[in-house]
């Protein structure tokens, strides 16, 4: 995946290369390796030694192609490709065989941020149905199919658990 | 005897009168709003009165309810901190009134330091230089020509009903003040329906210097030698040091003698701080007197050794001062900044909200006065200060390297701060050679220069960063697959 | 020049070296075991290498692995702290063969030091007194008695096989002296079927005296004042002050004297710390030089305002030191008061486990120094020393006093500590009037009057632990009867 | 209920007098009316501020009469009456006409430390069946009636949820 440095000219292309095992991992960047040791984490932050040097990161938030952190005392927000979005469209059927499903369901937990279709639109597949929230990231949902929006099962506001229908398409 | 204290105060400046209250033995009571039942002062205190409403008016400015709390805890004193009712003499009468220690001076002095007019004519009548300038309005242009001349070209030409800026103007030769006193009077009668001119030197490139002293009721006066507070933003001071780059040892006598006449002239008592400004020939003149505790008064406990919060007291007690002036001696070199909640690139707006995380710098010659814990607030209802971080050194070098290791230590989540800024100015060449003025940031444009630091301070981090955005989306996709993946359940909270 | 220090140790000490690093500007190497992957050194350091398992012998004393971090990491000097492989003349050889700056003095120097017949030796051609006794082993009980007339009575007659309180006897006339003689003689041989006995003067209530000093490569030797050290539990020092309150202004120079004779006696360079019995009859021995930095040196920073790493990386860098005898001046009175983890009605023995929750003291004149942080652990592998509580006055009352409420606002949670044995002697008559000796924790029966000062704090505070005990019952009476009760909604989390 | 604080010879009879609304009560201590804010509370502690002074204290722990705590800085035991016992007692129907009911149902959530009885014994009403550990506090679980105990539906250091069966009493 890309990543560009807000406010810098810099900019990356990174990915996990290697997992040593025992929180230890190798992430390549512009195809250099740099191995890894995770000293704690949870879906708030993380600590790690990159390169023997200890870090301290703390997540802010994410939107689709936006990831904002604290590493160590610097804010820093990265300009990313959503690559994340792809993964739920996938897993939700979008990537395969999912057409003769009625229901799209979520594949995350998370709070509905924001709903884009309403009953009797008009959707292809990969159209954006609603935005998700989990983890501070904000995740699109997109239609598994072509068809026309049957019912939204979900509001504003509103929660959805893993597996709960989003909305049906017939 | 004082025994028990009640501190009409909030945030550190309470917690630091608390800690010496502590030392000493002297139960303390705190004040506190709505805003402030959760805070430090309200814990740290042998006692806590609720007296209102978040807004200042309804609690920490509300004399009726302090006096209240003072009266049902008992205490026998009051220690008003700086801000809120420390310059009002109203309240100082009440408490005169009402047989409570006011720890400060009395209401009569204080009301002579704060009446700006007659307080420069004391200062005249005890030869401690003022800004020349007109005694007081003048009457017409003539009349500011005639001084203007005295004084000397550049003046400054300003409506009393002026500020921010309007009905000031600069002039340097006769002609050109004479349209100025015609464009002020102008602004002033079109902005405020009346016009009342003074005329002051003009002074480029001044310099922020300000003495501690103190007086007690035995007619006793030191100074505690000066501070510099040169590095400011809109008037309001960021950075403070002692000793001042500029001040040597014949100045620092000459002036403190100003100082002690100066506390004389007021009938001073307690202990205060007599501000000056230095112009860039090396003159002084006298501002105005800050009848009350400075913010900045820890840099000069760390170079005099002082317990400042003490001397107080015991001024208060009726004591003589411990010490003569030839004992105060000047140790080594120290600096605070102060921490504000604020957003330098918006002018310095304020930042408030929850603070879930904080890391407090400590270490040699480090002090830190904060009312900040993980999982507090900075409100927007009291001022942006959230903490003074103080370093001192046995050379100036030494001081301002621990001040910076210190900044980097200080870790605030949730609000942006004024730390960024300060690393930026005490790296700056500038700032090392002591070149200081008050219009420092402006003058070498500090906020680019800050601009350029933190681009390079995101490119540093920026592999670190991009590690932790490919482990969290990593960590990310593994739920959004359900796979009880083994490999996140190492060291996961 | 020095410009990255492999720090060969862990906890405070470790932190300690690179706060002074981080100021001047050199990098610093952490290294740590399986146990401390989590510790601040690790995350304070520019880098951290991992060397091995929690037991000291797999990691922190395990030279051959550190040498490789500090060959990996291209550190040019090594700072060992205190304990572990500080005074370690191998592991400073080892450093030697590599080039490797050792911050400390030379491997020959150190293992001087550490050969306490050899360095005895030394001490006597140079005339500093040590404790009278034999040169060396006794022949027979007819040597011994000779010995004893000598120094005269009481003596203390030590089997070098002994220890513990076995193979030593105090005896006060010859008469004594002969049946001691055959009886520690006999005990030696049941306990390890050998005999060889010293013979010593037996000294009561002494003090516990030292002096920093520093000798640099150029021959310059200074000592940095005394620190007397007496409030100690089982031969460690617990309790740590200065100045000492009976080492006056001339006594402070006679010895100091001495001290910097000592450092010329064994060739020592860098800093060091010499250690003396103070006799009741005001006499001091030579007990031992410490070729490292100490524990306790944050007092003798506070009242010298000297940074002692920098110095110690400054003669290691080979630069003369930067001041003469005379220009030290002693400034204030420092106490330090060792945070142990450790319970002391079990005899002091060690507690540890997690700490969810600390906060550490902080305001003027106070300095902590401690690798505790909220969620840390305290190892059992390691030492119990979780912090060193500093405090600064100028004078020994405010310093104290500064001390007691530090330890009142310290709050470890997880782990027995010894703060409250430590305000109990601090609130003592005899410690106030400074009547100090080795033995005064049993002299002074301070065990028996902190168990009634905790009684006593128990009762003070048994309002509020009813209250909170009433409060905890109705809130759980609440959930089991399953009401949604409002009265519970408010303010909790 | 009466409390005596370990270690000294005070001892207090203490209850709740007053709520007044807005997290302050007012606590009865030797018939010695104080008044109380809360000002934070949760299982593990709670901060107030009683008679003007604030407090902190952390429940460390809680058997059957005894309570751990530390308050302020200061570790204190109370050895009190269990009361506690006696609620969860009375609303499993040890107080009143349960004799019916075959299921004897936890009325906390918890952890169970022991099991005292085994299928077969005889009990009578009042002997406690098993020990649950919630909140940090312990409690007995009394059989609600006379009888035989049929099943155990429980394990030592398993979990119950509120309404689970802990056994069946015939």
């Amino acid at each position: 995946m890309n990543y560009k440095i807000q406010d810098t000219t810099k900019s990356f292309v990174a990915q996990m290369a290697d997992n040593l095992g025992d929180g230890r991992y190798v992430i390549s960047i512009d195809e250099h390796r740099h191995e890894l040791e995770i000293i704690a984490m949870d879906s708030r932050g993380i600590e790690f030694v990159m390169d023997k040097k200890y870090h301290k990161v703390r997540y802010i938030g994410q939107s689709t192609n936006e990831m904002s952190m604290i590493v160590d005392n610097t804010s820093i927000t990265l300009c990313l490709n959503s690559h994340l979005d792809d993964i739920v469209y996938k897993n939700s059927g979008g990537g395969s065989t999912g057409d003769a499903q009625l229901a799209l369901k979520s594949q995350i937990p998370g709070k509905v941020v924001s709903v884009s279709a309403v009953p009797g639109d008009t959707v292809k597949k990969g159209d954006v149905i609603c935005t998700l929230e989990s983890m501070k990231m904000q995740v699109s949902v997109k239609s598994h199919k072509d068809g026309t929006i049957k019912t939204i099962k979900i509001t504003e506001s509103g929660t959805v658990a893993k597996g709960d229908v989003i909305a049906e398409i017939e | 005897m004082i025994e028990k204290v009640l501190v009409a105060n909030r945030g550190e400046i309470a917690l630091r009168v608390i800690r010496t209250c502590k030392t000493l033995g002297i139960k303390t009571v705190s004040v506190y709003s709505d805003e402030d039942y959760n805070s430090l002062h309200v814990k740290q205190a042998t006692e806590a009165y609720h007296i209102g409403e978040a807004a200042p008016a309804k609690s920490y400015l509300n004399q009726e309810k302090i006096l209240e709390a003072v009266l049902s805890s008992g205490a026998d004193s009051v220690h008003p901190g700086y801000g809120f009712l420390s310059e009002n003499d109203d309240f100082a009468t009440l408490c005169e009134k009402n047989k409570i220690t006011f720890i400060g001076p009395t209401a009569k002095s204080m009301n002579l330091c704060g009446d700006k007019m007659k307080c420069k004519e004391a200062m005249l009548a005890a030869n401690v230089p003022t800004v020349p300038g007109s005694p007081g309005l003048v009457k017409d242009a003539d009349d500011a020509k005639k001084i203007a001349n005295e004084i000397g070209y550049p003046v400054m030409l300003k409506s009393v009903y002026g500020g921010g800026g309007r009905g000031i103007r600069i002039v340097t030769s006769d002609a050109e003040l004479e349209s100025g006193y015609e464009s002020v009077t102008g602004e002033s009668i079109a902005a405020v329906g009346k016009s009342a001119i003074l005329v002051e030197k003009f002074l480029e490139k001044t310099r922020h210097i300000e003495y501690q002293f103190a007086r007690d009721t035995h007619g006793n006066t030191v100074h505690i030698f000066e501070r510099e507070c040169s590095i400011q933003r809109r008037n309001q001071k960021l950075i403070e040091q002692t000793p001042s780059p500029i001040v040597d040892a014949k100045t620092r006598q000459r002036v403190g003698e100003l100082v002690r006449n100066a506390a004389v002239a007021v009938g001073y008592t307690n202990l205060g701080t007599a501000e000056f400004l230095r112009a860039d020939n090396g003159e002084f003149y006298f501002i105005e007197i800050n009848a009350r505790l400075q913010v900045e008064h820890p840099i000069t406990e760390f170079v005099s050794g002082l317990d400042l919060v003490k001397l107080q007291i015991d001024i208060a007690n009726g004591e003589p001062i411990p010490f003569k002036q030839s004992d105060l001696k000047m140790n080594g070199y120290a600096i605070e900044c102060r921490i504000n909640a604020e957003d330098t690139f918006l002018d310095f707006a304020p930042s408030t909200g929850p603070v879930p995380d904080v890391s407090i710098p400590a270490g040699p010659g480090v002090r830190c006065d904060t009312y900040l814990y993980p999982g507090c607030t900075v409100s927007p209802f009291y001022d942006s200060l959230m903490a003074k971080l103080v370093t001192w050194g046995q050379t100036f070098e030494e001081s301002r390297t621990r001040m910076l290791c210190a900044l980097d230590d200080f870790y605030i989540q949730g609000v942006e701060t004024s730390i960024p800024l300060y690393k930026t100015i005490l790296n700056s060449a500038e700032y090392k050679n002591g070149d200081l003025s008050t219009d420092f940031i402006k003058r070498y444009g500090i906020i680019d220069r800050l601009t350029e630091d933190l681009k390079r301070e995101k490119e540093e981090k920026s592999l670190a960063a991009v590690a932790a955005a490919v482990i969290h989306s990593e960590y990310f996709k593994s739920r959004v697959q359900d796979k009880t993946n083994s490999k996140w359940s190492h060291r996961l909270e």
